[in-house]
């Protein structure tokens, strides 16, 4: 077996940080053991595909642009008019996809070592992510539940709102290490506590 | 320590049983918890606080706020130096250090002041007239002088120590001043529960009445207004918050100030934060400037701004003098003289008008302040400080001194417009206040207060509370019960005549812009020049562009040069962001040092630093340079990793190419109308070298697809140009080629590459992944594998950069360090090593293969010596282009090899080729792009483009790098060094 | 010069109090010229000195919509530099160089030219190599350079960031001694003053609303001032090329994209020479009146707004900080926009266009100002001799028909791709 | 900050996006056009000022070119759609 080191491994182990009035209101980490593959859709199949999910997953592809979609252990976003994220926990899905869609019905493609999902919780979340995204996160603006692509420092990422002070972030694999140092170095002020999974 | 000789007894908003201890000129000096630098200055007496630009002139105080010309000082020292910093709106804290500026040996006896001796000499725009003989390049001779004396603090080399941030911000209204418009614009506009933003520069809420008596009525409204403000649950007050700017999409930037407290960099505390809010809708409540007279040396120091007086007064509870004369065209300085009086200092009052408002006539007489009806300000007497002033009264008919400390003046108001201005809207001119005002806003914008001209604060309040409500209707949150309008306090007066023309008298200065040393004299001068345009006139004379960008000397400069100039034609010059000057560092926030941009590194990045790799910046990307396995530096390592592949074998991480994965029933149409060379008919398994030209014919990137499966293809593309070629597929795909079902997606990210080189790399894939099939029948070259090993997913493509017998490994990305490690230790009996981009680099330069500075967007496919790939048979992108006449012409530069003559020389990228015997002059015919020492020719090789290529074959040249004085002999080759049958690729 | 400007003439006037006349008259049009430049700025107002100076044609308009110097000229980093490495670039800019280094004297107007020195910064072993070709090239046509190692640069610019935290570390750079900076307003000055000497008119708030024309002949234009007849006619207007070539129905390889400049505080003196960062497109000087004054690149998308977006300010602050970390103390003033042509290989227009007698001089991108003697030097000529001046015979509007582009930097078509 | 109204993600400062130029010229149809046709296509430009039909891309977003309609006098959106639903009104 190869083993897999993910691209924070080292700056993981770094640990936390107490900020300036000695607290710790954030805590930072690395989600570990999910899977993404990206959906591209085919004009016209549409229907063969939500056919295909309904069958493998229990679930059709989202129309919203801005609201995860989550079923089980699948959470499914749709990316683009034409594309679909669908993260997982189960780990056969991946296969199970590749073999109920054709190559004319859909594309598929595996990300799951393109992207770092980093978590972000903690009473000082929105302020850090203030520093870090312009995107509105007041809660009428960003509810729970909503996700958005937007840019991080020069680099394209995917937030999502899991609760009022608890984000994730998708990053890109190459990114990861600098844009956790971004964080972090964001994250200062509050103190932050790295959180192990 | 010195007693605070000017600090009233009584009154004010200051604490006074909280001392603050500071620094002024070396001298400590002592003032109390709500100062500002400037008014414990005044406290303390101190009243000569700088030296003017040119002239050297002592100045002194001449506004209590953001307007300040003259009180500028250096801050702080080491690497905490800031110059030019305002007193006026510097918050005391305790240590605080500040010097004068502008001043040799000091700002009470300055050596330059004999510069004033020269002040006709000196007029506006002198030095266009001079300094420029006595020959050609005379002014570099003068230069020096000038630099030195211009300029104002004096800034250091060192890197700021301290830490700034920027961060996001989202509001429905922002309003943008918390004086009793902007307070009560607020809460009004909070009032139905819409998001409210309400920043103030100062440190304390409030505006002019903060000028107020602090046992006023006024003050207690102010409480009122402050109190209802903080109500409002959804109403966010900022304090030390400054709108710098108004930019497109309602983004306004704000600057927030932390300095007045603790700021430790080490613990993550920030000077200075940039704040980009975007809103649905603005307030403008900024205000207006109280502008000067111009009179004789209206710059001595104790001449000052009515309102400014009247602010240390009543909120600092500080004297600017013992005996005042106050010179006004309007009734707001009325308020200033009452206010002094009432303190028991000594007024006289010259009014330019005829009459003033009512109660405050019956309050003047009732003070004893002595009024002067049509009378006005000539000159200013005194030297460091003013001493007293002569005046015409009676509408010049007589002339009279009147002695005093303390001279304040009132030109009446400019409203504080700038910010409506930002997006491109043009102020008018107002007859009614003789002064600029917005002309209209742009939507959802609103405005209160004295900043729309409404002066008076009965009218002030009700345009605040019509504002808030229209504004929190506009971002879609109505204002519910709407706060009271009618004034609880008394109005203030503002009535106002304009300032008319002054005398013009040669002799004393009449200073318009005080901190540039413009005078009227020099407004002559620019008019009788020419200059007259209100744009001409700032650049001809400097005007306004100064530290607080004239916010004093605008409107004087326009309203006198419409009078040189006869005209009414109001024009005013454009303010340009941002509002007040901001340090460098709060626009930049953390990205600074390494965090200036994000790092892109590989899946083996911290591999390849534990293990002896030297990194290198390429784009976003740090790659491995070289190894010190092989030698210390770029130069030594990579003749040894070359020979590691020559004759063994490396491996070599080559992540950061850009990988796309190209899938759908018409991907093969596809790639074969945007490759140069046919990819219809690639089968899988099979892997193609294909080119992309741009519509104009120039090349975009080369690289490698291979298809994995039917409908499936995995494309490379170079490290350089991996996001353009993305963004140029989707281009395709969703613009004009919309009927092509494909998607396109980036997997750089997904797998980590490596080139696995050298003739015993077959062997060392057997030992490292045992079972796989490697053989030359089985992965031929130019063909791909897609496997499962061990669990893992491999793609193992046979292709070749170094012309060695290759592969390329993919396999996800957070396997890499794994089998990185595995091909390492399993084939270390081979002699395998890592090899670095600069063996990478020189490996391919041997095979006559472009990159890099061949694929420089000016050489097209021909000029590459790759026109043969284009395909006859089908379109592809650049087709049509491509064929133009220049880029066929047979002379063009194209690419060649060239072999070193000279034993003892080496050839250098960047030298210019020359046909031997040719002088090396002028552009010569071509010039070298990459050079390497070649391990196994034993002699310094490169690729270069030269006038008509291939033709020349055999020929000597002249490689010219007159840089370095260097002219080297080199022969024009094939750009094929080795292999040429490429024999080694195929075994 | 009727009224010459020198030390002894500023004493005389100081003496006597006398003012001194106008520096250019308040011409009023008259009804024709032989030659009518549209735009009063920097170029336009050379192409009529030279004109005048060069060929001897007088009878000159130029003709400005707002004040003279109120576009371009008056809005850049006032950066003076030859070190340019294409054939026709290298030999125009060096002309322009050698004009420079006159101009106070033959315009008798001290236009402040600084030779202090500029030294572009090369991060990184390959951008080493293309530095050194632009070195070679300068020097083996007679132009001097100097190719400084990383050692070299930090004695020379010792407050540069050589600190291991540096993202981009120094790695080299290319120095030209004689580069510099200028006084730009008064190089607007200067050449209205002195053309006017020569009996051009100098005709302000005047702007051109359309053309006259006989077919494909162009005989004069119409202007918010009046019609006024023209021998030949020149578009010199920087920035809106298109708006005023669509009134003659051309349409041009030209978008309008605004490029921000930006000044801190005045101080004593910091920087001694002008530098320019490698590793993103910025560059820095400092004013003689003490202010820095630094760019970058453009905002990135067509407008005329005349403003510009934060996000720029904020990215070229980034680089200033980057590449000099003491200027993060220091306080940024002012912030401005101007509107520049950009082309498809960022090189001008210089010479016919497909209308008889219409002539342009447009196109500039990044090197307006600093080739301003040289393009109203060649654009005279050209105009003059109804024929392209032998330096900008490269820079023809119809260049890329025949596939002829012209791309000095090889950012390929359209810099706005950054 | 000119604010891009991406149809997909919702408004986003421009510094997402990638701006592409002119969007009002027809692109030949592959393998037809002349050099003439192409070359028109490539390199001129109405460069109005006033309402400008342009591609941006959303590089930081959903990776979507849009078809944005902005007045170049004020930049004042008016309109923005995906490019491949773009219709011209």
């Amino acid at each position: 077996m190869f083993e897999q080191a993910s691209a924070l491994e080292k700056a993981l182990a770094a640990g936390g940080h107490a900020g300036s009035n000695g607290a710790t209101a954030l805590r930072l980490g690395m989600r570990r053991n999910w899977h993404l593959l990206q959906l591209g859709t085919y004009a016209d199949r549409t229907e063969a595909l939500n056919a295909a999910l309904l069958a493998t997953l229990g679930v059709a592809l989202p129309v919203s642009s801005s609201a995860v979609l989550r079923h089980g252990r699948h959470q499914l976003y749709r990316i683009a008019a034409d594309q679909y994220w669908i993260v997982t926990g189960d780990s056969t899905v991946p296969a199970a996809l590749a073999k109920a869609l054709p190559a004319d019905v859909a594309s598929l493609t595996a990300l799951s070592h393109a992207r770092v999902r980093i978590a972000l919780q903690g009473s000082a979340a929105v302020a850090l992510l203030g520093k870090l995204v312009a995107v509105d996160l007041r809660p009428q603006s960003f509810a729970v539940g909503s996700f958005a692509q937007t840019g991080l420092h020069h680099v394209g990422v995917l937030l999502e709102r899991l609760g009022p002070d608890s984000f994730e972030l998708y990053v890109l694999r190459t990114f990861a290490a600098s844009t956790w140092e971004w964080l972090l170095d964001a994250a200062l002020p509050f103190g932050y506590e790295v959180l192990s999974e | 320590m010195s007693g605070a000789s000017h600090r009233l007894p009584t009154g004010g908003r200051v604490q006074r049983g909280e001392t603050i201890e500071f620094e002024f000129e070396g001298r400590r000096l002592a003032g109390l918890r709500g100062d500002t630098l400037a008014s414990a200055l005044l406290a303390n007496g101190v009243t000569l606080v700088g030296r003017s630009f040119k002239y050297h002139r002592p100045r002194g105080f001449l506004a209590a706020g953001v307007e300040e010309p003259n009180a500028l000082m250096t801050l702080g020292n080491g690497a905490r130096t800031t110059p030019n910093v305002q007193a006026t709106v510097t918050e005391l804290r305790s240590g605080l250090i500040a010097r004068c500026q502008n001043a040799w040996p000091s700002v009470n006896f300055d050596l330059k002041a004999v510069l004033g001796g020269f002040a006709p000499l000196l007029g506006a725009g002198f030095y266009y007239k001079t300094f420029m003989g006595p020959r050609r390049g005379s002014w570099m001779f003068y230069e020096p002088f000038i630099r030195r004396a211009a300029g104002l603090g004096r800034a250091q080399h060192k890197s700021d120590p301290d830490r700034y941030e920027t961060r996001h911000a989202h509001a429905d209204v922002l309003v943008i001043g918390a004086g009793p418009a902007g307070l009560a614009a607020a809460a009004a506009a909070a009032s139905g529960g819409a998001h409210v933003v309400l920043v103030e520069q100062d440190f304390v809420p409030g505006g002019s009445l903060l000028g107020t008596p602090a046992t006023s009525a006024h003050e207690k409204w102010r409480l009122k207004l402050v109190a209802a403000a903080q109500a409002q649950p959804t109403l966010e007050l900022l304090l030390r918050t400054t709108a710098l700017g108004v930019y497109d999409g309602n983004m306004v930037a704000l600057l927030e100030r932390h300095d007045h407290a603790s700021c430790d960099a080490s613990r993550g505390e920030a000077r200075e934060v940039v704040v980009t809010l975007r809103t649905r809708s603005i307030i403008y409540a900024t205000g207006a400037l109280e502008q000067p007279l111009l009179f004789g040396d209206n710059d001595r120091p104790g001449v000052m701004l009515a309102s400014a007086a009247r602010t240390y007064l009543n909120r600092y509870a500080v004297a600017a003098g013992r005996r005042a004369v106050v010179a006004t065209n309007n009734d707001s300085a009325w308020h200033t003289a009452l206010d002094l009086a009432a303190a028991g200092i000594p007024v006289t009052l010259l009014d330019q008008r005829t009459t003033a408002d009512a109660a405050l006539r019956e309050g003047a007489a009732k003070a004893g302040i002595n009024i002067h009806w049509q009378a006005r300000p000539l000159r200013a007497l005194g030297g460091k400080a003013v001493t007293g002033v002569l005046a015409a009264l009676e509408s010049g008919g007589r002339e009279q001194r009147f002695d005093c400390d303390l001279l304040c003046m009132s030109g009446g108001w400019m409203p504080a417009a700038h910010l409506t201005t930002h997006t491109g809207r043009k102020l008018i001119h107002s007859v009614g206040i003789d002064a600029f005002m917005p002309a209209g806003l742009d939507a959802g914008h609103f405005m209160a207060g004295a900043v729309s001209g409404h002066f008076a604060l009965s009218a002030a309040l009700i345009e605040a509370v019509t504002a808030g409500a229209a504004a929190a209707a506009w971002a879609g949150r109505p204002a519910a019960s709407l706060p009271p309008t009618h004034l609880p306090v008394p109005d203030q007066a503002c009535g106002f005549e304009p300032a008319g023309a002054p005398p013009l008298r040669a002799g004393s200065k009449a200073f318009v812009d005080f901190q540039n040393d413009v005078t009227l004299n020099d407004l002559i001068a620019a008019h009788d020049e020419g200059y007259e345009s209100v744009e001409h006139l700032k650049r001809y004379t400097t005007l306004g562009m100064g530290t607080d960008q004239g916010k004093t000397s605008n409107i004087n400069a326009i309203r006198q040069m419409n009078l040189l100039r006869s005209t009414s034609a109001a024009e005013t010059t454009t303010f340009r962001p941002p509002y007040v000057p901001v340090s460098v560092g709060a626009l930049v926030g953390r990205a600074i040092g390494r965090h200036f941009r994000p790092i892109r590194r590989s899946p083996l990045h911290d591999w390849h630093v534990a293990n002896g790799g030297v990194l290198i910046e390429a784009g976003p990307w740090l790659r491995a340079w070289y190894y010190r396995w092989a030698g210390n530096s770029a130069a030594e390592a990579y003749r040894q990793e070359m020979r590691v592949v020559r004759t063994a074998v490396g491996v070599a991480d080559v992540s950061s190419l850009g990988k796309i994965d190209i899938q759908g029933p018409d991907a093969a149409e596809f790639l074969n109308r945007i490759y140069v060379n046919g990819f219809a008919a690639l089968a899988p398994g099979k892997a193609r070298y294909g080119v992309m030209l741009n519509d104009d014919a120039s090349v975009l990137d080369d690289g490698t697809t291979a298809c994995l499966a039917p409908h499936r293809y995995f494309m490379t593309t170079t490290t350089a140009q991996a996001g353009e070629v993305m963004s140029w597929l989707e281009f395709l795909l969703q613009t004009a080629w919309t009927d092509l079902a494909v998607q396109v997606v980036s997997v750089t990210d997904q797998w980590v590459g490596m080139s696995l080189a050298g003739p015993k790399a077959r062997v060392a894939l057997e030992l490292a992944l045992p079972g796989i099939d490697c053989s030359d029948a089985s992965v031929p070259y130019m063909s791909v594998r897609e496997l499962e090993y061990e669990g893992m997913p491999l793609r193992l493509l046979r292709l070749s950069f170094s012309g060695e017998l290759a592969y390329e490994l993919y396999v996800p990305a957070d396997h890499g360090v794994a089998l990185w490690e595995r091909l390492l230790a399993r084939a270390a009996p081979l002699g395998i090593k890592p090899y670095g981009l600069e063996a990478l680099a020189s490996l391919r330069i041997e095979k006559g293969h472009v990159a890099g500075l061949e694929l420089d967007h000016r050489n097209t496919l021909d000029d590459l010596g790759l026109g043969k790939m284009a395909s006859r048979d089908k379109p592809y992108i650049g087709r049509e282009l491509r064929g133009r006449p220049e880029l066929q012409a047979p002379e063009r530069w194209s690419l060649v090899g060239l072999e070193c003559l000279e034993a003892a020389q080496r050839l250098r990228g960047g030298a210019i080729l020359f046909a031997d015997g040719e002088p090396q002059v002028g552009h010569g015919r071509g010039y070298i792009t990459s050079v390497t020492w070649s391990t196994e020719l034993d002699k310094y090789i490169a690729l270069g483009l030269y006038q008509g290529g291939l033709k020349h074959v055999g020929e000597t040249v002249n490689c010219a790098y007159p840089l370095k004085n260097e002219s080297v002999r080199a022969r024009l080759v094939s750009p094929l060094f080795i292999d040429k049958e490429g024999a080694r690729l195929r075994v | 010069m009727k009224h010459r400007y020198s030390a002894a003439a500023l004493a005389r006037h100081a003496l006597t109090g006398k003012p001194w006349p106008r520096a250019w008259r308040a011409a009023p049009p008259k009804t024709d010229y032989d030659v009518v430049i549209i735009g009063g700025g920097g170029h336009g107002l050379a192409t009529a000195y030279y004109l005048a100076a060069n060929h001897g044609i007088k009878r000159v308009a130029v003709l400005e919509r707002s004040y003279i110097g109120s576009g371009n000229v008056g809005r850049n980093t006032t950066i003076v530099r030859s070190n340019y490495m294409m054939p026709g670039n290298t030999e125009f800019f060096e002309h322009s160089m050698k004009l420079w280094e006159g101009l106070s004297h033959e315009l008798n107007f001290n236009v402040m030219l600084s030779q202090r020195g500029q030294c572009v910064l090369a991060h990184g072993p390959s951008q080493f190599d293309v530095l050194a070709r632009r070195g070679n090239i300068m020097r083996l046509n007679g132009i001097e350079a100097e190719l400084l190692e990383r050692n070299e640069v930090k004695a020379l610019l010792p407050y540069l960031d050589y600190s291991a935290e540096s993202r981009f570390p120094i790695y080299g750079g290319l120095l030209q001694r004689r580069a510099g900076t200028a006084r730009h307003d008064a190089v607007a000055w200067g050449y209205a003053r002195a053309a006017d000497d020569h009996g051009v008119d100098i005709i302000e708030n005047c702007e051109v609303i359309g053309f006259e024309r006989d077919q494909d002949r162009i005989t004069g234009v119409r202007t918010t001032r009046g019609t006024i007849g023209a021998g030949r006619t020149l578009i010199s207007v920087a920035g809106h090329s298109s708006q005023v070539a669509a009134m003659a129905g051309l349409r041009l390889p030209v978008e309008s994209h605004l490029l921000q400049a930006f000044v801190t505080e005045a101080i004593k003196p910091l920087v001694d020479h002008v530098i320019s960062f490698g590793a993103e497109l910025f560059y820095l000087s400092q004013s003689d009146k003490g202010g820095l004054v630094f760019g970058g690149h453009i905002d990135g998308f067509n407008t005329y707004t005349q403003r510009g977006q934060f996000h720029k300010v904020q990215n070229v602050a980034e680089c200033a900080v980057a590449v000099m970390p003491s200027i993060s103390r220091l306080r940024l003033l002012r912030h401005w926009a101007g509107i520049q042509d950009m082309t498809p290989d960022g090189s001008p227009f210089m010479g016919r266009t497909p209308l008889a007698n219409l002539w342009l001089n447009g196109g500039w991108c990044y090197q307006g100002f600093k080739a301003t003697p040289a393009a109203g030097w060649c654009m005279a000529h050209t105009v003059a001799h109804g024929e392209e001046h032998p330096l900008v015979r490269h820079l023809a509007l119809d260049r890329f028909r025949s596939g002829n582009g012209y791309d000095e930097y090889a950012h390929g078509n359209w810099t706005y791709k950054q | 900050m000119l604010i891009i109204p991406c149809p997909h993600c919702g408004a986003r400062d421009y510094t997402e996006f990638r701006y592409g130029g002119d969007a009002s010229r027809p692109r030949p149809a592959h393998g037809t056009g002349t050099v003439n046709e192409w070359h028109d296509y490539v390199f001129v430009f109405d460069n109005p000022k006033g309402i400008h039909r342009e591609y941006w891309q959303h590089v930081q977003g959903c990776r979507q070119w849009l078809v944005v309609e902005r007045n170049t006098a004020t930049n004042e959106l008016s309109r923005a759609q995906l490019a491949r639903e773009a219709t011209r009104t």
